[in-house]
C-alpha cells in the first residue's frame, strides 16, 4: 500500500532533514502546493530539493541548510501568508517552491520587495518575465510560454501544416495556444477552449474528427491530460491523427497513468530521464534509490533549483550578503541535469528544448525517449521587455 | 350604510378544484360579519384572497370603494386590513413584548431606518405597553413566545393585528383549539374589539358566531348560499341541509 | 449530422453519470433534509477503492464490487457517525460537518494512495471503438456507461414504485412528518437511503475511472454539477434527477461543442471562441438560474 | 456592559498586534491579523443576511471578489493609462477605490439579489451559488486582467497623509476601516431595519401580515451585505496587492460560511471569532504538517458535533457554567 511507502518516505525525509536543523543552518523557505489534485507537483519539487540536500549530507554548496516547507493549498492568499511567516518570523532570505502562476503573482512581488530572493522551480508567468521582472527573482524552470513554443516548433519540424489546438479556458491555457501558434508555421484550423473543470472531452473529440487536422496540440495539465489522452484513444483518434504535446501534458505521472494511450505521441521537453550527462545520471540514480515513484520533470526542476542554490552558496557561504548571492545565482555556475543552462537578461532560463517519442518500455508501460533537439539556447519572448 | 369590504365574483381554482366560485360578499362598516361553512368550503382561501396572500383568478376586491385587487398583502395592511391566522403564526424566538413592538413598529413606519436605535423609539414602547395592557398580556411581556400557552398565543395574535389599527379585521378561527373558558374570554375580547373595528369572522364555534355576528354568510363548496342575520340563517332550510346536516341545530 | 448524433450520445453519457450521483443526493436531500457536501467524496472513494483493486488484480470486473462495497460502507459510516446526529439541526451545521468530511476524506486518500492519479485499464471487451454505423466510430465503454445508467434508472423506478421501501421513500420525500407518524422506523429508512445513495455514487466513481483521472479532489469537481441537477430536477424527485441529469448532460455537451462555432458565424474567431467557451462554462449555472426563476421549486418537485 | 468590554478587548488586541508581533519576532502575526480583520468583515456581512435575515447565500464570495477586482481593475487602468470602456479613468486613490468598490458590489448585489430572492430554501442556496460561479468563470475567462492568474496591483491605494508603502500603516488603515465597519454594523443590527430583518428570519408570513413587504426588505439587506463584502474585498486587494478569481470561487463562499457557522450564526462577534479560529488553525496546522487538512477536518467535525452555536455558543455556555 501507498501508506507504507508514505511512512517510509516520511521517515526518510525526517532522517534527511534532522541533522541539518543545526543552529547555523541557512533556512530556505519552500512555499508549494501539496494538497488537492496538483499535490504531486509540489511533492516532487520538494522531494527533488530534499534529494539534492541529502546527497550533500544536509548541505548545499558546503553550507548546512534547513528546508522549511508549507502547503499553500493553491490559494494565493495563503502563499503570501507563508512568505510573510518565513521572512518575518524565521528570517528567511531565500524562498522557492511555488507551483502555480496565480500563487506566484500574489507572493513573489512581496518577497522581492522585502529584499529577499525568490528562485522559481516551476511557475514562470509572463507578468513577471517582462516589465514586471526583478533582480531578486530567478526562474530555473522555464517561462510559461516557452513550454508551448517548443511544441509549436516540434509541429513545424515534423512537417505538419494543419493543427487543431485545445486548452482550458484560463490564462495558462490561452498562453499555451498563443505560445504554440507563435512558433508553429502551419495553419491552425481549429481552436477550442475547454472548461476549467472539465474532465470529459467527448464533445471535443468529435470536433477534432470533424475538422480533419493533420496534427493536434493540446494543453491539459495533470489529471485533465490523463483523461484527455485516454479519451483520445477510446475515440479511436490515437494513431489516426498525430498529437504534439507540451511538457505538462506528458509528465512521468501522466504517462504512467495513461499507459498505451500515449504511444506514438510527439512530446516536447527541456529535460528527460534519459539525458546523457553526468549530473542527470547521478540525479536519476539517487531518485530511484530513494523514492518508489516515477521521476517527473518537476522533480528535476526542484533538484536543479537546489543545485543552483548550492552553486551560489559555494561562492557566498550563505545568504548574509544578498547582493553577492544574487550575483552568484546569476552566473548559474552549476551542472544542470538538462545540460546547457544559462540565465537570460530577465533571469529566466536560456536552454535547449527537445522532441521526445513515447514508446513501450517493455514492462507493459510506456516511457519517453529523447529523439532530437528542437530549439537551441532558447530564451523567451518577454526578455526584451525586461529592464534591469 | 356603504360596505367597507366588497368582493365581486371572486373566482379561484387549484387544479381541478374550484375553491371560491364567484363569491360576492359585502361587509358593512362596523358590523361583525361571520363566515361559516363546512371544512373545505373555501373559507380560508377566501380570507387569503382578501388579505392578499392569494390572488384570485377573476373578480375584484374593494375596500371602502377602492379597488385593491392588485395591491400586495403588505400594502393592504397599511390600507386597513389586518388578520389573524388559523394556526398561530408568530415570531417564536422573540419575547411577547418584541412581537408586539415589531407589529407596532411596522405600522408606525421608519422600518428602513438603518441608523437609528429601535430601543430608543419611545413611541413604539408606549404603544406596545398600552396594547399589552389592553390584552391582559402585560405580565407575560418578557416570556418567549414559544413558551406561551395556546390561548395566550391566540391573544397575542389578536394584539398584533390590533397594532395596525385596522378598519377591517379578518379573524381566521380565533377560537380553534381553545378550551371552554378560554373561548368565553375570547368572545369577550372580540366584543371589545368590535367597538374599534369591523370584523370578518371565520369560525366553527357556533356559540361564538351567534353571540357575536350581526350578519352571517354561509359558504358551501366555494359558493355563498345565503347571507343574512343570525335568525335568517338559522331558519334557512338550505343551511340546515347543506351545512348543519345531521348535526344538532345550533343553540 | 454524425457530429450532432455523437454529441448527443456524449451528452447522454455525461447525463447518466450525473444522474447516478444526483439520484442519491436528491433522496438524501428530499427525505432527510440533509445537505450532504461529502457526496462527492463517496464518488471518489468508490473510484479509488475499485480502481486500486482493478489495477492490482488486472480485472476491471473484480474492482466493481469492491467499489460499490467501499462507497456503501463509507456512506453507512458517515450516516451513523456524523449525519445521524445532524437530522434535527439546521442546514448550516450539516454544511459545516460535511465540508469537514471532504477535508478528512481527501487527506485520507492522499495518505492511503498518494498524490498521483491512479489508473484502471478498460475491460478488454470495451476498449477501442466500434463502428455504430458506417463512418461513426464510438467508444463502447461509453455505451456501457449509458446502458448502466439506464438500467439503474429502471431499477430505481421499480424500487420506488413497486416495493414497500419505495413507498416509504415516496411518502418521505413529500411529507417527512407523516412517515414518522406512521410509526415507521425512520432511522432505518434513513440509513438505507443513505447507503443506497452512497452505493450509486461509488458506482458512478468507478465507472468514471477509466475515462477520467482517478485522483484526489475528483469529487468536488462533479459535486456542483450534481447539485445543479438535483435543484433543477426538484429536490427529492428521482424522476427529476433523471430528466435534469440527461438534459444537463446534453445541454452542457452541446454548448461546449456548438457555441463557439455558432458565434464564429458572426464574430471574429478569437472573440467567438472566448465568448463561446465563457458562456459554455457558465452554461449549467445559467440554465439553473433560468429554471429556478421560472419554476422556483425545480421541474419535478414532489408536493409542488 | 460585557459586550462593550469584549469589543474593547478585541480592538486593543488588534491595535497592539504590530508591536506584539515585532516584540515576539513574529512579524507574520500582523499579516495574519490583517487577514482575520478582512475575512471577519466579509463573514460578518454574510452573517448579516444569513444569521439575522435567514438568507443562506452560498455565493457571497462573489461580492468579496467584485470589491477586490474593482481595486484591481482601477489599478490596472491607472498603470496602463487607458480608461476603462474608454471613459472611466484608472485610480490608485483610496478615496476613489473604496466608494467604487461599495458602489459596484452594491449594484451587483441588487441584480443578483433581485433575481435570487424570488426563490427560497435550498433553491436560494443554489441560485446564489450559480451566480457566483458565473462571475468566477467570467473573470477566469477575462484575459485583460490576467484571467485565472490574477492581476498584480503595484502598490496599495494612496491615502492622504499616510505612507501606504509601510506595512504597519496599511495594517492600521485596515484596522481603522474594520472598526468603523463593525460600529456601523452594530448600529445596523439594532436599528429599526435590523429588527424587521430579524423578524423576517423568524416568520415571513407574519411580517407580511404586519404590513412589511418582505421581498423588498430582504433585497435591501442583501445589497447592504454585498456592499460589506465588497468593502472587505477592496481591502484584501490593497493588502495582497493582488486580485484573482480564486476569491470568488465557490470554495471561498463556503469558507466564509464556515467562518460564520464556526463562530456562531446570528451572533455579533461570531464572524470575528470564526474568521480568527479558521485562519489561525490553517496558519498553525499548515506549518505543523503537510497533512493539515486532516486535522482541520477533524477539528471542524468535533466542533459541529460537539455543540450548537459555534464558538460563540461555547463561550456563552462556559460563561453560564461559571456563574
Amino acid at each position: 500500500m501507498e501508506l507504507r511507502k508514505f511512512l517510509l518516505g516520511a521517515a526518510a525525509v525526517g532522517l534527511l532533514a534532522s541533522p541539518v536543523a543545526a543552529e547555523d543552518a541557512v533556512k530556505i523557505g519552500v512555499i508549494t502546493t501539496l494538497s488537492g489534485k496538483a499535490g504531486y507537483l509540489g511533492q516532487d519539487i520538494r522531494d527533488g530539493m530534499l534529494l539534492a540536500i541529502a546527497m550533500e549530507d544536509g548541505k548545499l554548496g558546503g553550507v548546512p541548510v534547513e528546508l522549511l516547507v508549507e502547503d499553500d493549498g493553491l490559494k494565493p492568499g495563503n502563499g503570501r501568508q507563508i512568505a510573510e511567516k518565513y521572512m518575518g518570523d524565521e528570517g528567511v532570505k531565500l524562498l522557492t517552491g511555488i507551483v502555480f502562476s496565480n500563487v506566484a503573482g500574489a507572493t513573489v512581488p512581496d518577497i522581492v520587495e522585502n529584499g529577499a530572493i525568490y528562485v522559481s522551480p516551476n511557475a514562470g508567468p509572463s507578468n513577471l518575465a517582462g516589465e514586471g521582472c526583478n533582480e531578486n527573482y530567478f526562474v530555473v524552470s522555464w517561462q510559461n510560454d516557452a513550454l508551448h513554443e517548443a511544441a509549436g516548433a516540434a509541429a513545424t519540424k515534423l512537417g505538419f501544416s494543419k493543427a487543431f489546438a485545445l486548452a482550458p479556458n484560463y490564462q495558462a491555457g490561452k498562453d499555451a495556444i498563443t505560445g504554440f501558434k507563435r512558433t508553429f508555421e502551419g495553419e491552425t484550423v481549429g481552436e477550442i477552449y475547454t472548461q476549467l473543470d472539465q474532465t470529459d472531452f467527448a464533445a471535443e473529440m468529435a470536433q477534432i474528427r470533424a475538422a480533419e487536422p493533420d496534427v493536434v496540440f493540446q494543453f491539459q495539465p495533470g489529471g485533465l491530460g490523463i483523461a484527455f489522452l485516454r479519451q483520445y484513444q477510446q475515440a479511436g483518434l490515437l494513431g489516426q491523427i498525430p498529437m504534439v504535446l507540451s511538457e505538462p501534458s506528458t509528465d512521468a505521472v501522466v504517462l504512467q497513468a495513461v499507459g498505451d494511450a500515449a504511444l506514438g505521441i510527439h512530446a516536447t521537453a527541456h529535460w528527460n530521464i534519459d539525458f546523457d550527462n553526468e549530473a542527470n545520471r547521478e540525479f536519476v540514480a539517487a531518485w530511484q534509490e530513494t523514492y518508489d515513484r516515477p521521476i517527473t520533470y518537476y522533480a528535476s526542476q526542484g533538484y536543479d533549483t537546489a543545485r543552483l542554490i548550492a552553486s551560489a552558496f559555494a561562492q557566498t557561504g550563505g545568504v548574509d550578503d544578498i547582493d553577492a548571492l544574487r550575483e552568484a545565482l546569476r552566473k548559474a555556475d552549476f551542472a544542470s541535469v538538462r545540460g546547457d543552462f544559462a540565465f537570460g537578461q530577465n533571469q529566466h532560463p536560456v536552454q535547449d528544448w527537445y522532441l521526445l517519442d513515447i514508446v513501450e518500455d517493455g514492462n507493459g508501460s510506456v516511457k519517453a525517449v529523447t529523439n532530437a533537439k528542437l530549439l537551441e539556447d532558447y530564451g523567451d519572448s518577454y526578455a526584451a521587455q525586461c529592464e534591469m | 350604510m356603504s360596505p367597507l369590504l366588497e368582493t365581486e365574483c371572486l373566482y379561484k381554482r387549484f387544479g381541478g378544484l374550484v375553491a371560491t366560485d364567484n363569491v360576492s360578499l359585502a361587509v358593512m362598516s362596523g358590523e361583525v360579519h361571520a363566515l361559516i361553512g363546512p371544512n373545505g368550503a373555501g373559507k380560508s382561501t377566501l380570507i387569503n384572497q382578501i388579505c392578499g396572500e392569494l390572488h384570485p383568478d377573476a373578480g375584484r376586491i374593494r375596500l371602502d370603494g377602492r379597488d385593491i385587487t392588485g395591491e400586495s398583502a403588505a400594502r393592504r395592511v397599511h390600507l386597513g386590513i389586518a388578520r389573524t391566522f388559523q394556526i398561530t403564526s408568530l415570531l417564536e424566538d422573540a419575547s411577547v413584548r418584541d412581537n408586539v413592538a415589531l407589529a407596532v413598529q411596522a405600522c408606525l413606519g421608519g422600518n428602513l431606518r438603518i441608523w437609528d436605535r429601535r430601543a430608543a423609539r419611545g413611541e413604539i414602547w408606549r404603544e406596545t405597553s398600552r396594547l399589552l395592557e389592553s390584552g391582559g398580556l402585560d405580565d407575560r411581556a418578557q416570556a418567549r413566545c414559544a413558551d406561551l400557552s395556546h390561548g395566550e398565543k391566540k391573544q397575542l395574535e389578536l394584539l398584533m393585528a390590533m397594532a395596525a389599527h385596522p378598519r377591517l379585521m379578518l379573524l381566521d378561527e380565533p377560537m380553534a383549539g381553545l378550551g371552554h373558558g378560554e373561548s368565553r374570554d375570547m368572545v369577550d375580547r372580540l366584543g371589545e374589539i368590535r367597538k374599534e373595528t369591523t370584523i370578518l369572522l371565520v369560525e366553527h364555534d357556533m356559540e361564538a358566531v351567534f353571540a357575536l355576528a350581526d350578519r352571517i354568510s354561509v359558504l358551501v363548496y366555494g359558493r355563498i348560499i345565503i347571507t343574512g342575520t343570525p335568525d335568517e340563517v338559522r331558519g334557512h332550510p338550505d343551511v340546515r341541509e347543506a351545512y348543519l346536516g345531521a348535526e344538532d341545530a345550533p343553540c | 449530422m454524425i457530429l450532432v448524433l455523437e454529441q448527443i450520445l456524449n451528452g447522454l453519457q455525461y447525463g447518466v453519470m450525473l444522474f447516478l450521483l444526483a439520484a442519491g443526493l436528491t433522496l438524501i436531500f428530499g427525505i432527510m433534509g440533509v445537505i450532504n457536501l461529502a457526496h462527492g467524496s463517496l464518488y471518489m472513494i468508490g473510484a479509488f477503492a475499485g480502481t486500486w483493486v482493478a489495477a492490482h488484480t488486472g480485472s476491471f470486473w473484480l474492482g466493481l464490487p469492491v467499489a460499490l462495497t467501499a462507497a456503501a460502507v463509507a456512506g453507512l459510516l458517515i450516516e451513523m457517525l456524523v449525519v445521524r446526529r445532524l437530522y434535527e439541526r439546521d442546514h448550516l451545521d450539516q454544511v459545516l460537518a460535511t465540508f469537514a468530511l471532504i477535508l478528512l476524506f481527501n487527506e485520507l486518500i492522499v495518505l492511503l494512495f498518494g498524490r498521483q492519479p491512479i489508473f484502471t485499464p478498460l475491460p478488454e471487451l470495451f476498449s477501442g471503438s466500434v463502428q455504430l454505423f458506417e463512418g461513426f466510430p464510438y467508444p463502447p465503454y461509453r455505451l456501457l456507461i449509458i446502458a448502466t445508467g439506464l438500467l439503474v434508472a429502471l431499477g430505481l423506478w421499480l424500487l420506488i414504485n413497486r416495493t414497500r421501501i419505495g413507498m416509504l421513500v415516496r411518502a418521505g420525500s413529500t411529507n417527512r412528518d407523516m412517515v414518522r407518524a406512521l410509526g415507521v422506523d425512520i432511522r432505518m429508512l434513513y440509513t438505507i437511503v443513505f447507503g443506497l445513495g452512497a452505493l450509486l455514487a461509488g458506482l458512478a466513481g468507478y465507472m468514471a475511472g477509466p475515462i477520467l483521472a482517478v485522483q484526489v479532489g475528483m469529487g468536488e469537481q462533479i459535486l456542483l454539477a450534481t447539485f445543479v441537477v438535483v435543484v433543477i430536477g426538484g429536490v427529492g424527485s428521482i424522476r427529476g434527477a433523471f430528466v435534469a441529469g440527461l438534459a444537463l448532460g446534453v445541454v452542457d455537451t452541446a454548448m461546449r461543442a456548438f457555441l463557439p462555432g455558432f458565434f464564429r458565424t458572426f464574430m471574429e474567431p478569437a472573440a467567438a471562441d472566448n465568448l463561446g467557451a465563457g458562456i459554455a462554462s457558465m452554461g449549467i449555472y445559467l440554465l439553473m438560474a433560468i429554471v429556478l426563476l421560472i419554476r422556483p421549486k425545480g421541474l419535478f418537485a414532489p408536493g409542488a | 456592559m460585557p459586550r462593550l468590554l469584549a469589543a474593547l478587548v478585541i480592538l486593543a488586541l488588534f491595535a497592539a498586534m504590530p508591536e506584539v508581533a515585532s516584540a515576539m519576532g513574529q512579524s507574520s502575526l500582523m499579516t495574519l491579523a490583517a487577514r482575520i480583520l478582512i475575512y471577519a468583515m466579509a463573514a460578518a456581512s454574510l452573517n448579516f443576511i444569513l444569521g439575522y435575515g435567514g438568507m443562506i447565500s452560498f455565493g457571497h464570495a462573489a461580492f468579496f471578489g467584485i470589491g477586490s477586482y474593482t481595486v484591481g481593475i482601477l489599478a490596472h487602468h491607472l498603470a496602463s493609462g487607458e480608461p476603462l470602456f474608454g471613459i472611466i479613468p484608472g485610480s490608485g486613490d483610496m478615496a476613489v477605490t473604496l466608494p467604487a468598490a461599495l458602489l459596484v458590489s452594491g449594484i451587483a448585489a441588487a441584480i443578483i439579489g433581485a433575481l435570487s430572492l424570488r426563490t427560497g430554501g435550498v433553491q436560494f442556496i443554489m441560485i446564489t451559488l450559480a451566480f457566483a460561479q458565473m462571475l468566477f468563470f467570467f473573470f477566469v475567462a477575462l484575459p485583460t486582467y490576467g484571467g485565472e492568474d490574477g492581476t498584480i496591483i503595484s502598490s496599495a491605494n494612496s491615502v492622504p497623509g499616510l505612507n501606504m508603502r509601510r506595512k504597519a500603516t496599511v495594517y492600521y488603515f485596515i484596522l481603522g476601516v474594520a472598526t468603523v465597519y463593525f460600529l456601523i454594523l452594530w448600529r445596523l443590527v439594532h436599528s429599526s431595519f435590523g429588527e424587521v430583518l430579524k423578524g423576517i428570519r423568524q416568520n415571513e408570513r407574519r411580517m407580511t401580515a404586519m404590513g412589511i413587504p418582505v421581498y423588498r426588505y430582504k433585497l435591501f439587506a442583501f445589497i447592504l451585505a454585498g456592499m460589506g463584502a465588497g468593502l472587505a474585498g477592496a481591502l484584501l486587494a490593497n493588502f495582497l496587492r493582488f486580485a484573482s478569481p480564486d476569491i470568488m470561487h465557490w470554495t471561498k463562499s463556503g469558507e466564509l460560511m464556515i467562518m460564520v457557522i464556526l463562530g456562531g450564526v446570528g451572533s455579533f462577534f461570531g464572524p470575528i471569532l470564526g474568521a480568527a479560529a479558521l485562519l489561525v488553525l490553517e496558519f498553525h496546522l499548515a506549518g505543523w504538517s503537510e497533512h493539515w487538512q486532516l486535522a482541520l477536518g477533524a477539528i471542524l467535525l468535533l466542533v459541529v458535533l460537539g455543540g450548537r452555536g459555534g464558538i460563540n455558543g461555547l463561550l456563552a455556555r462556559l460563561a453560564g457554567g461559571r456563574r
